[in-house]
């Protein structure tokens, strides 16, 4: 691995995937193409998922999820289309803003302040190098921690999106694995934020359907760097 | 479902509103219904919201005495902050806007986001939270209770003390009030089927309830065998009053949550009733009806609220909307 | 269901509508909703009843403005004759009553015994029989068109008339001429189960609906794959235009059977005010609520009367009762 | 069969069972204790079969049927026990305004003008003979198609009645057979009044929940007359 490795992502589990052939190794910085890609295949692939997303929120919330994400997604991708942002942090703040004006819910301003905090944090830069965009993933992901009062732990989104911003840092691999690894490990906890929490006990055993979505995310961003 | 397509079903709800009640202006487009005759000079002007799949709540309860306006969202979905922005700048004569929030994370969040640009566009906004229902703890450990039948109580008395000219401050601490004295506790006999899932949310078989329920189809905090009218009664209601513990009259609201036909309600309220009278609680008044609903659930809710000689005045004051209507 | 036992449901909830309705006077024993004040000198008493399971109808429509007294059945059973007798004896100013009767064998025939026993005690007896469904041909091959929503219409506008002070003989007019002017269709999207039989009154399965349903639980004249929402205005608005025809402005009742979301209602009444718009039939009125129901069953019914001025005039004309309250 | 044959039962399809061996033959007339007997054999067996009434009144009217004659013959049982009238014509009298008082739906006004209709054509006779008694009931049956409008062939319970007050000439045993006959026989029938027309073509295939509960009483009346 070319790339100089993170220093916060050290002491996180490592990718069990070292061959590291995605375009991380070669491209080296990453400009608003590859952001406008990234949420793309993300809207591509909430929308493929929405049922399931749904399935899940219906076993511990209020069965949208899916349909909330299909819906911000589509807007999201039409306004970038339409007028394609020059930066970056041009992308993020749009498609952050746009996710706040149509999805509504909880994941409404919670997935907006992700990508809006981030992208703020990536500033006017034209392209930015995958440490850089780490970096500000983590600022986005305080953000949500603040605004939400949530930790990793209360089985939310931020069981996805916190070690998966650790460990991009790594490579989008790990930060796509860390996600995922972090969606299923949702399954067991009980809930101490937002609908499921209401559950108690009962949120036990179900996977939360906002880290499934984060997962998805990372999942996405890995395959637009491939 | 009674539908065309799951997208269109807010949408479609608002056109029929529309033709329905022509006394109120209802903005399709950005979901907004709005008291035609808003803002109202020198009063403060209530606006609510949330998801949609709740009706009459919230645009139901939108007019003199009551909202100023009510914003939709998808169904189970907080709205989106533009639209609460565009209610406030709508229905601000000056006066101020107090927004009422039922205490979800989804609206709690956009509520709070709208609240910053309102106020970033000169209106003055104050917000009170709704979380009555002591089925949640609150505590660290849970999103803390949610908003569910106090919600009734709190729209229609802050709306009576908006409509009498009190300021923002006044009308914002007598919604306080209402909540703090409000408690609710809900049983689900079925679950319900959102347009997009199109199936139930839970599976609940038959005979079995679900006691401690919210109002967007998730499953309570505990199932059991069922149980008569009387033996719900009496949980829900002692329920309520180990938490409200009230020293004077209460309003009671026995609430239908959509598909509990009037005739059990109605049966539920005489068995409401019978525990307040044992349990020596006088009843002000009592309105018993489908009101805070969760689409086509079976089931029920209990909700008390504490109230004071204003308090009292202030429900009884004239109310016309399309779901509550009296005085005047 | 949220009953105690099958046997006490009708009476339960006689007890908790008194609990709720302390302007109207509830016998429970003689199972008859009455306004406070009746008799009112020198008026006309409207009297109706049927078969409980369709609350709000007809004790929810007892008041100043409507209705005088309503019987109230089992559940899906005419009430007896000593009920009527009861309620128009308690309702007689001297000025006569006039029973409001949905053509039904059973509650025909009750009510029939019931005119002649009150008319032996001195009362003065009209009788007016609704039978707007056109669902059924009124032919020698059946009981004849069923009582359903358009009752809803011959109860407020007789009502008013009443109130007015109008003789016997023009509120029966006025009744009449609004049940001639009145009909209805009605779809149903799940069955519904009365408290003694516990289950659902037949079987539909998902996907599937019944078209030309009663409010009885009773299966309809068709069963077809489910419709969209626009499709059934149209089947529904069609089925009545062709009945009724109507050369003026109509009064639009889009009403739900109990278990059908509000929000799906609302959007049911935008087709059908599409279908209207296209059939080129001006509204003057709209109507959208559970008014007309039966128990737990989802669907809708769609009854349209052609006005003229005085009946409008008497549609607006104030009311208060629990259902329906506006004007004053 | 030592009894005079009913002039016009002599065209209905003969009993099978002509064994003959009820009190029928011995008893000659019948007092007011028989009729009560009747009715009390017939609230039982109502009470019974409330369920399956209800069933067949799912099927092609409104649920109701079962629990309203239960309702009702309950209320006639009581009264009869509390002052149990002197003649048969009181007893029927009496029993039909308790039901026109307290089963409601159509089936009250008809089975109570039935029993009424039958009881005053009795008159204050203090016993009766089965043929008088058969007369009587014919008076009844006749008052029940005038109330309600409807004849034998529409699907009701003059299906079972008709031809089981016509047979009562003949015996209990007979007129009991004819009810059962007659209610087996509205199956095929489209119902032309009551509830089971609103159906049209979709009644046949059902058999009449009144027939039935007719069939139940002559029944109980060949029961009563054993
Ligand atoms: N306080 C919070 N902090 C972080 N994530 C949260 C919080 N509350 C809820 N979430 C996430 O949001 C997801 C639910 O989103 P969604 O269903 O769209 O909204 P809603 O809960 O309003 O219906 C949950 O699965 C959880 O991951
Ligand atoms: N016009 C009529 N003449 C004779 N019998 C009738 C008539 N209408 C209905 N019935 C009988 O009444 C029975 C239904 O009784 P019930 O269910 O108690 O009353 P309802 O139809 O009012 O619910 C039918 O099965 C039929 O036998
Ligand atoms: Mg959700
Ligand atoms: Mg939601
Ligand atoms: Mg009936
Ligand atoms: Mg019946």
């Amino acid at each position: 691995m070319p790339e100089p490795t993170a220093p916060d992502s050290a002491g996180s589990p490592g990718s069990s995937d070292t061959s590291g052939a995605s375009s991380d190794a070669s491209s080296g910085t990453f400009d608003a193409a590859f952001f406008v890609r990234w949420l793309t295949i993300a809207a591509a692939s909430v929308d493929r998922e929405a049922d399931r997303l749904t399935e899940l929120d219906s076993a511990i919330g209020d069965a949208d999820h899916g349909a909330n994400l299909k819906r911000g997604f589509a807007a999201v991708t039409a306004v970038l289309e339409k007028e394609p942002p020059p930066t970056p942090g041009a992308v993020l703040v749009t498609a952050g803003s746009r996710l706040i004006s149509t999805v509504g819910g909880a994941s409404g301003p919670l997935y907006g302040t992700l990508l809006r905090r981030t992208g703020k944090d990536l500033g006017d830069e034209p392209a930015v190098s995958r440490a850089r965009f780490a970096e500000a993933l983590e600022a986005g992901v305080s953000a949500v921690s603040r605004l939400g009062g949530a930790q990793a732990g209360d089985k939310t989104m931020l069981d996805a999106l916190v070690p998966a911003a650790a460990a991009l840092g790594e490579s989008f691999t790990a930060a796509r694995e860390a996600a995922e690894r972090g969606a299923l490990a949702t399954v067991p906890l009980r809930a101490r934020k937002g609908r499921a929490s209401y559950l108690g006990e009962r949120s036990v055993g179900h996977q939360d359907p906002g880290a499934t979505s984060s997962a998805l995310l990372m999942a996405a961003l890995a395959e637009a760097a491939e | 479902m009674l539908i065309n397509v799951p997208e269109s079903v807010v949408a479609d709800a608002l056109r029929g509103m529309a033709a329905a009640h022509p006394e109120l202006t209802v903005d399709v487009g950005n979901r907004v219904v709005l008291r035609r005759d808003a803002p109202m000079a020198g009063k403060v002007g209530l606006v609510s919201g949330g998801g949609s799949g709740h009706e009459p709540l919230h645009a139901g309860f939108v007019g003199p005495g009551m909202l100023a306006a009510a914003c939709a969202g998808e169904v189970f979905t907080s709205p989106v902050p533009d639209q609460m922005v565009r209610a406030a700048a709508a229905v601000d004569s000056g006066a101020g806007v107090l927004f009422v929030v039922k205490n979800y994370t989804g609206d709690v969040l956009n509520f709070e986001m709208a609240a910053e640009l309102a106020e970033d566009e000169g209106v003055q906004v104050a917000k009170v939270l709704v979380d009555d229902d002591v089925a949640v703890t609150d505590s660290l450990y849970t999103a803390g209770r949610r908003g569910t039948g106090g919600t009734l109580f709190v729209e229609k008395i802050a709306g009576a003390a908006a409509e009498e000219g009190a300021p923002l401050e006044r009308v914002e601490a007598v919604a306080r009030r209402v909540n703090e004295r409000s408690r609710s506790f809900g049983v689900a006999l079925s679950a319900c089927s959102t347009p997009t899932k199109g199936s139930p949310t839970f599976e609940l078989p038959h005979g079995e309830l679900e006691l401690g329920i919210g109002i967007h189809g998730e499953p309570g905090r505990e199932r059991r065998a069922m149980m008569t009218s009387r033996e719900i009664a009496d949980f829900a209601v002692d329920a309520v009053l180990e938490d409200l513990r009230p020293s004077g009259p209460v309003l009671a609201l026995v609430n239908g949550m959509g598909a509990t036909p009037l005739l059990e309600l109605y049966g539920f309220n005489a068995e409401v009733q019978r525990v307040l009278a044992e349990r020596r609680i006088p009843v002000a008044r009592t309105l018993v009806g489908n009101y805070v609903t969760s689409l086509d659930m079976a089931g029920c809710s209990v909700t008390l609220c504490e109230v004071d000689e204003e308090l009292l005045r202030l429900w009884d004051a004239p109310v016309q909307t399309p779901a509550l209507r009296w005085g005047r």
